[in-house]
């Protein structure tokens, strides 16, 4: 069975496009990324509802800790993916079925992966 | 003063190589002085050329 | 204000089970600016709910909204008629707001999305911590507006218990003993006689230990 | 062999290794090995010693010291090429940290067959073939931020011609190339770009590529078209296309030499005279004098040496020595043939699919071969030695070198034959590289059997071959230049200034052609100046003689001996010389189009320069002002880029700002093609605010009439549709056409181009001769170009004129047609057929007799093939020798009925 996966950036993470990576087969058909301009603007409830939308797994690229754009945007989204956690933990869920990961700025391998890191974490929670 | 007919070329290039050639054919002695152990620069390098693909060597 | 905290994802999905059309319904007051229960809350509350139930096969249908105030009549008032199309109403106000509910609102079916707290203040981003304890009779003016009654883990009237040590309390270590910082309070005020005053024994009557308390003002009666 | 220390091999960008000791590559001049002094254990540690205990010549010496060494020369040249971009500027593309990231000059290696994967390309990081290639252009070019702000001029050809080869090895190969803009200006590259993108479907995409990404293993990119989307992909391999930067000792040289350099660190040099330093008697060419290509580089190096040939005519063959050969050994040519045969490996050229042994040993099968022996790369200085070496010890009086094409190759084993007296006619070439090894190369054992069919005919021919005569003739001292432009002016002024007389004939009633017409030189300055220095240095010059409205009516004769006639003033005059130089120009292309001519609006560029010079009063109320680039050229007009009208445009657009500020210039543009350092004029114009707008072909701008006015629509594809643009003025950028060059073309019967151009001899070596022996060409004559240019190239074709001129003989190719003159009937069929009118008809007593006139025959054997009494043979190519080979194809080895 092929798992859904969802992912965030920002505008500093991930040059390439989700096109041109499916393309070249280096991520799953069914992998979707919605670029914010920065991580700091996602929202728990986002990250919820990726999940209620039938995502398997959820996960945010943003900018390494130290090297946000906008300074703390990337450390706001990792401690609301740690909400998320404790959200989908109570919901009986694995934590690390929503997870953030730092990227240097315009990298996209670390993102492509995070999609098979998070690949294969839904995949073991699904069997 | 006589004129001298000797004149240095320096760099074993193809510019310098094609202007030792020619000072050679107009009746001069050329000394042709280059740093590495053989002549033809960056062209020897080449595999073709534009537009034509000749061979470089 | 008043504080309170989001009860457990799964505690609330037992509340609602068996609910198909639920609105939650959030309060603009205490609750949206200790981030418990304002319209972000109601957000996050709702998605981790049909995120529960469609992972239990029971999606459910939930609408959202936020009054101003769920402890004020004129905000309640559109309440019933807003309510008439669900199964039930989860309200993530205070404690007071779900009563106010449940108390004026006839035929509304209403759920706490909250464990009210305690009164408190925002030490700061993300932490609340108790400062009063409502108690009816203010002693503050004679501690140095450090309240023993909310901030003493024994409410202790004249001074520090005996495990006060290192200026910290006895039950919990890493609150302050607040005896001990009244103390270092008035001393630096030179106010060292309030200390040596013995305060009376206090009259518990206030702290509403007898039913409910009611207030009146006379000149506000309609 | 021995040396034990390994190091990074340099020729092959560091991909390959090598010892200390080593040549860096199989053909290298001088063609020994050599210690990298840097690396050598016995020189950095005083241990080792391993290569001269085994040197059995005993030619290593470690006791030698550098020495410091005096020279007396009377001019210096300098032509230290170019620089490397610095590795830091790389980083940001990933160089250095993702393997398949890699340099065009690395990717060159990797094409190449003598490369560190002979000629396979690979990824460096896995050793897989690449399915996807992107190539970068514009790296550590057009990049202020690196502080190279020019263009690199020849990345955009190189990039193409790489990822050609790259398709011509894998077809399959999914090619992109990422431009900002295609800059092939060159004589014929548009063209070559067009034929290289559609044969090869190569992509192109206009876009500059920030960064590389490494994701898994592979590379992604993201880039900005000009309609404003964004896009990415993922690729194999990236090429950078890496700019050509000053030379990194440029600082040095200039101190020694106290020379100025310019703020790039390349040469600083002048339009009008662009191979001059500013110090006299030190010149420069090639790339320090800017970034630019192989026939741009031999054109300034040939120019440089009229320079300083210009400088020290005095002094001319007072320092020369004179190489001579040992006398033929005819006797030993005369006895019966003794053939020696080389089979050439070409490292793995050939012997990749040729089994070579094989060949050799069959040769040796062969009726009267003594000798068959294989060579590695019998081209180089050692295998040379060798086989003269072999051919003494073995009396052998015929030789045969299977190996490549005797095109490029045979004059050098002929010198290798005169080396030992022979004579050089005494040699035959089998292809077995060209039309074995490549041909047939997915089919090894058919390519051995066909190379041995290859060596079975050239060695039937060669037991046939005969010594022929070299003959030379004297030479005219004197030179023609036709056309008064700047190109014939500079021409004949370097001609002059070398001592030579020289006769400068112009069409119409003065000098200057279209400098005439210019008004500001490139860099700004005023083009009338340079028109007035040269003329006036043309007409104090002894040596020049200026027939001005003279019109050239035919030319008869072969190099070192021309004789032209000329008609002025309705009456014809013979002129006798030894060379000639076609100066004939171009001129400015006039359309039909975009209302020319039928507003007064409109205007060419150079029409503008004149009204700019004028004042600037006719720009009231101009206050948007439009030019319109590649009017006529890059079309259905011309195909042809005129190379020169986008920094004429750029500069004028400057001019325009300067003289009316708050104007707006649009340049509506194709490909902005500011090569070189005219790139500063470019930035400077967008610095400016001149607006650059890019059209393709298939959405051309448009010209409306708008009332008393006009209105130029066109397609901007940032914001996705047609903006109008009412345009005070106008100014076409309408290019260079060629002149009237057919009646020359026939008379002197040199060949142009599909455009009209002169074609030169060969497009990279022998840029400024044309296929005529002693006939050389310059200026416009032979494409577009600007002032500067043309400049270097007059002075190129001086060089190479006066080249006969200094040797006084001309020697004549030994392969030329012969006449029997006791079979030959007088017929005239020759005559007449003979491209080069080097066959006459001649009374003989009372007979008409076919004669061939030696110096001016190019040996096609059109005359011979012709012969209807079998009179004429060719020297070489006898009807015995064809025969010999052709039954030798049939299998007969000996041949024995010819």
């Amino acid at each position: 069975m092929s798992v859904k996966i969802k992912g965030f950036c920002c505008n500093y993470t991930a040059s390439v496009g989700v096109e041109a990576l499916k393309e070249a087969g280096l991520v799953p058909e069914d992998f979707d990324m919605v670029r914010l301009p920065c991580t700091g603007r996602l929202e728990v409830q986002d990250l919820l509802e990726a999940f209620e939308k039938g995502a398997d797994a959820v996960f945010v690229a943003g900018c390494m800790i130290d090297t946000c754009h906008n300074m703390s945007g990337s450390k706001r989204a990792a401690k609301r993916v740690g909400y998320a956690k404790k959200i989908i933990q109570e919901l009986g869920m694995d934590q690390g079925l929503v997870e953030m990961f730092f990227v240097g700025r315009g990298e996209t391998g670390p993102v492509v992966e995070a999609v098979r890191e998070m690949v294969s974490r839904a995949e073991a929670a699904d069997s | 003063m006589s004129q001298s007919g000797a004149i240095m070329v320096l760099g074993g290039g193809v510019a310098g190589v094609q202007t030792a050639l020619d000072l050679a054919d107009l009746g001069y002695y050329v000394y042709l002085v280059e740093k590495k152990a053989s002549i033809g620069g960056v062209m020897a390098q080449l595999d073709k050329t534009f537009p034509t693909n000749d061979c470089s060597l | 204000m008043i504080i309170a905290e989001r009860k457990p994802v799964n505690e609330l999905l037992d509340m609602i089970s068996g609910v198909k059309k639920l609105l939650v319904l959030g309060c603009r007051g205490c609750v949206a600016i200790c981030s418990a229960g304002g319209d972000k809350e109601v957000g996050i509350i709702s998605a981790a709910l049909r995120l529960g139930r469609s992972r239990m096969g029971e999606p459910i249908e939930i609408e959202e909204a936020t009054l101003v105030r769920q402890c004020d009549p004129e905000y309640l008032e559109p309440l019933p008629d807003m309510a008439k199309d669900y199964d039930a109403v989860l309200s993530t106000a205070c404690g007071v707001g779900v009563n106010f509910i449940a108390d004026r609102c006839e035929g509304v079916n209403v759920l706490p999305g909250l464990n009210t707290t305690f009164y408190g203040a925002n030490l700061s981003s993300g932490e609340w911590i108790e400062m009063c304890a409502g108690c009816g009779s203010c002693v503050l003016h004679l501690t140095g507006g450090l309240c023993p009654v909310a901030r003493c883990a024994k409410s202790l009237s004249n001074g520090p218990c005996g495990g006060s040590t290192g200026g910290k309390c006895e039950i919990n270590p890493s609150v302050p003993c607040v005896w001990h910082r009244i103390y270092d309070k008035l001393m630096d005020r030179k106010e060292e006689k309030r200390l040596q005053e013995i305060m009376p024994i206090r009259d518990w009557t206030t702290a509403g230990h007898g039913g409910p308390r009611r207030r009146l003002r006379e000149d506000l009666l309609p | 062999m021995y040396c034990p220390k390994v190091v990074v091999d340099t020729y092959n960008e560091r991909l390959d290794i090598t010892s200390a000791t080593h040549i860096d590559y199989a053909q290298a001049i001088p063609a020994s090995y050599y210690i990298d002094a840097k690396e050598c254990l016995r020189l950095n540690y005083e241990t080792c010693n391993l290569c001269a205990q085994t040197c059995t010549a005993k030619a290593i010496d470690f006791s030698q010291k550098p020495k410091k060494l005096k020279l007396d020369v009377g001019a210096v040249v300098l032509t230290p090429g170019f620089g490397k971009v610095d590795d830091s500027v790389l980083e940001k593309f990933g160089y250095g940290k993702y393997p398949d990231v890699v340099t065009s000059y690395e990717f060159e290696r990797l094409t190449c067959a003598s490369g560190p994967t002979e000629g396979h390309v690979v990824r460096l990081s896995d050793h897989r073939e690449p399915k996807k290639i992107a190539f970068l252009q514009c790296v550590g070019s057009r990049d202020e931020t690196c502080g190279n702000g020019y263009c690199s001029t020849v990345c955009c050809m190189y990039a193409l011609k790489e990822a050609s080869v790259a398709k011509e090895h894998d077809p399959d190969l999914d090619v992109t190339i990422f431009f900002m803009d295609v800059r092939t200006q060159g004589k014929g590259f548009d063209e070559a770009r067009k034929r290289a993108v559609e044969k090869y479907g190569i992509n192109v995409v206009r876009a500059r590529v920030p960064r590389v990404d490494e994701i898994d293993g592979r590379l992604g990119l993201t880039w900005v078209t000009d309609d404003g989307k964004s896009h990415s992909g993922i690729f194999d391999m990236v090429v950078l296309s890496v700019g050509l930067d000053a030379p990194e000792d440029a600082q040095k040289i200039a101190d020694i030499a106290k020379i100025e350099l310019n703020n790039y660190e390349f040469c600083q040099t002048t339009p009008g005279q662009p191979l001059a330093t500013s110090r006299d008697g030190i010149y420069v060419a090639g790339a320090f004098q800017g970034p630019k290509d192989i026939p741009e580089s031999v054109t300034q190096a040939s120019g440089v040496a009229a320079m300083a040939s210009e400088l020290l005519a005095e002094g001319r063959n007072t320092r020369t020595v004179t190489l001579t050969y040992p006398d033929e050994d005819t006797a030993l040519e005369a006895e019966e043939p003794r053939i020696g045969v080389f089979v050439c490996h070409c490292g793995v050229n050939i012997a990749g699919t040729v089994d070579v042994k094989a060949v050799r040993d069959y040769a040796g099968t062969l009726p009267n071969v003594v000798l068959y022996e294989d060579t590695l790369y019998s081209c180089s200085q050692d295998a040379l030695k060798t086989i003269a070496g072999k051919i003494k010890e073995n009396r052998l009086n015929r030789v045969v070198i299977a190996a490549c094409s005797p095109r490029t190759h045979e004059p050098l084993f002929q010198e290798t034959l005169r080396s030992v007296g022979l004579n050089p006619a005494l040699i035959e070439m089998a292809n077995i590289r060209d039309q074995c090894a490549w041909v047939h190369a997915q089919e090894p054992e058919a390519a051995t059997e066909k190379s041995k069919d290859l060596v079975r005919m050239a060695a039937a021919k060669a037991r046939l071959l005969e010594p022929l005569e070299q003959p030379t003739v004297d030479v005219t001292p004197s030179a023609l230049v036709i056309g008064g432009g700047a190109s014939g002016m500079g021409a004949a002024l370097s001609i002059a200034e070398q001592g030579y007389k020289c006769v400068l004939v112009e069409k119409s009633d003065k000098l200057g052609g279209n400098l005439a017409r210019l008004t500001w030189t490139m860099d700004g300055q005023d083009a009338a100046k340079v028109l007035k220095d040269l003329t006036s240095r043309v007409k104090k010059n002894k040596n020049i003689e200026v027939l001005l409205e003279t019109e050239v009516e035919a030319i008869s004769g072969y190099v070192g001996n021309f004789s032209t006639t000329v008609s002025r003033e309705g009456k014809t005059e013979i002129i006798n010389h030894g060379v000639v130089v076609l100066a004939t120009g171009g001129k400015e292309y006039k359309p039909n189009t975009y209302l020319y001519g039928e507003n007064n609006r409109v205007l060419t560029q150079l029409e503008l320069e004149q009204k700019l010079k004028r004042g600037k009063s006719f720009l009231k109320g101009a206050n948007n002002i439009v030019m319109i680039q590649c009017v006529g050229s890059r079309g259905d007009d011309m195909s042809h880029c005129s190379k020169l009208c986008c920094t004429q445009a750029v500069k004028n657009a400057l001019k325009l700002k300067e003289a009316k500020p708050d104007a707006t210039v649009y340049i509506l543009y194709r490909d902005i093609r500011t090569f070189g350092f005219y790139e500063d004029l470019y930035r400077e114009a967008r610095k400016q605010g001149v607006q650059f707008i890019r059209y393709t072909l298939d959405r051309k701008p448009e010209v409306l009439k708008a009332g008393r006015g006009i209105k130029v629509r066109v397609y901007d594809s940032l914001i996705g549709e047609d903006i109008d643009i009412p345009a005070n003025l106008l100014v076409l950028s309408t290019g260079i056409a060629p002149g009237e060059n057919e009646a020359l073309a026939k008379i002197i019967k040199a060949p142009l181009t599909s455009d009209g151009f002169f074609l030169e001899a060969h497009a990279k070596l022998r840029p400024v001769e044309v296929a005529v022996d002693g006939v050389y060409l310059c200026g416009l004559a032979h494409g577009p170009k600007s002032l500067e240019e043309c400049m270097a190239q007059a002075k190129a074709a001086a060089a190479k004129a006066v080249i006969p001129l200094a040797k006084g003989r001309v020697a004549v190719a030994p392969i030329v047609s012969r006449v029997n003159q006791d079979t030959c009937i007088g017929c005239g069929i020759c005559e007449s057929l003979c491209p080069f009118k080097a066959i006459e008809i001649v009374k003989v007593g009372k007979k008409r007799k076919a004669q061939t006139i030696t110096a001016s025959c190019k040996g096609c054997g059109i005359c011979a093939s012709h012969c209807p009494t079998l009179a004429i043979s060719m020297g070489g190519f006898t009807d015995d020798a064809i025969m010999a080979q052709i039954h030798a194809f049939a299998g007969d080895n000996c041949g024995e009925e010819a």
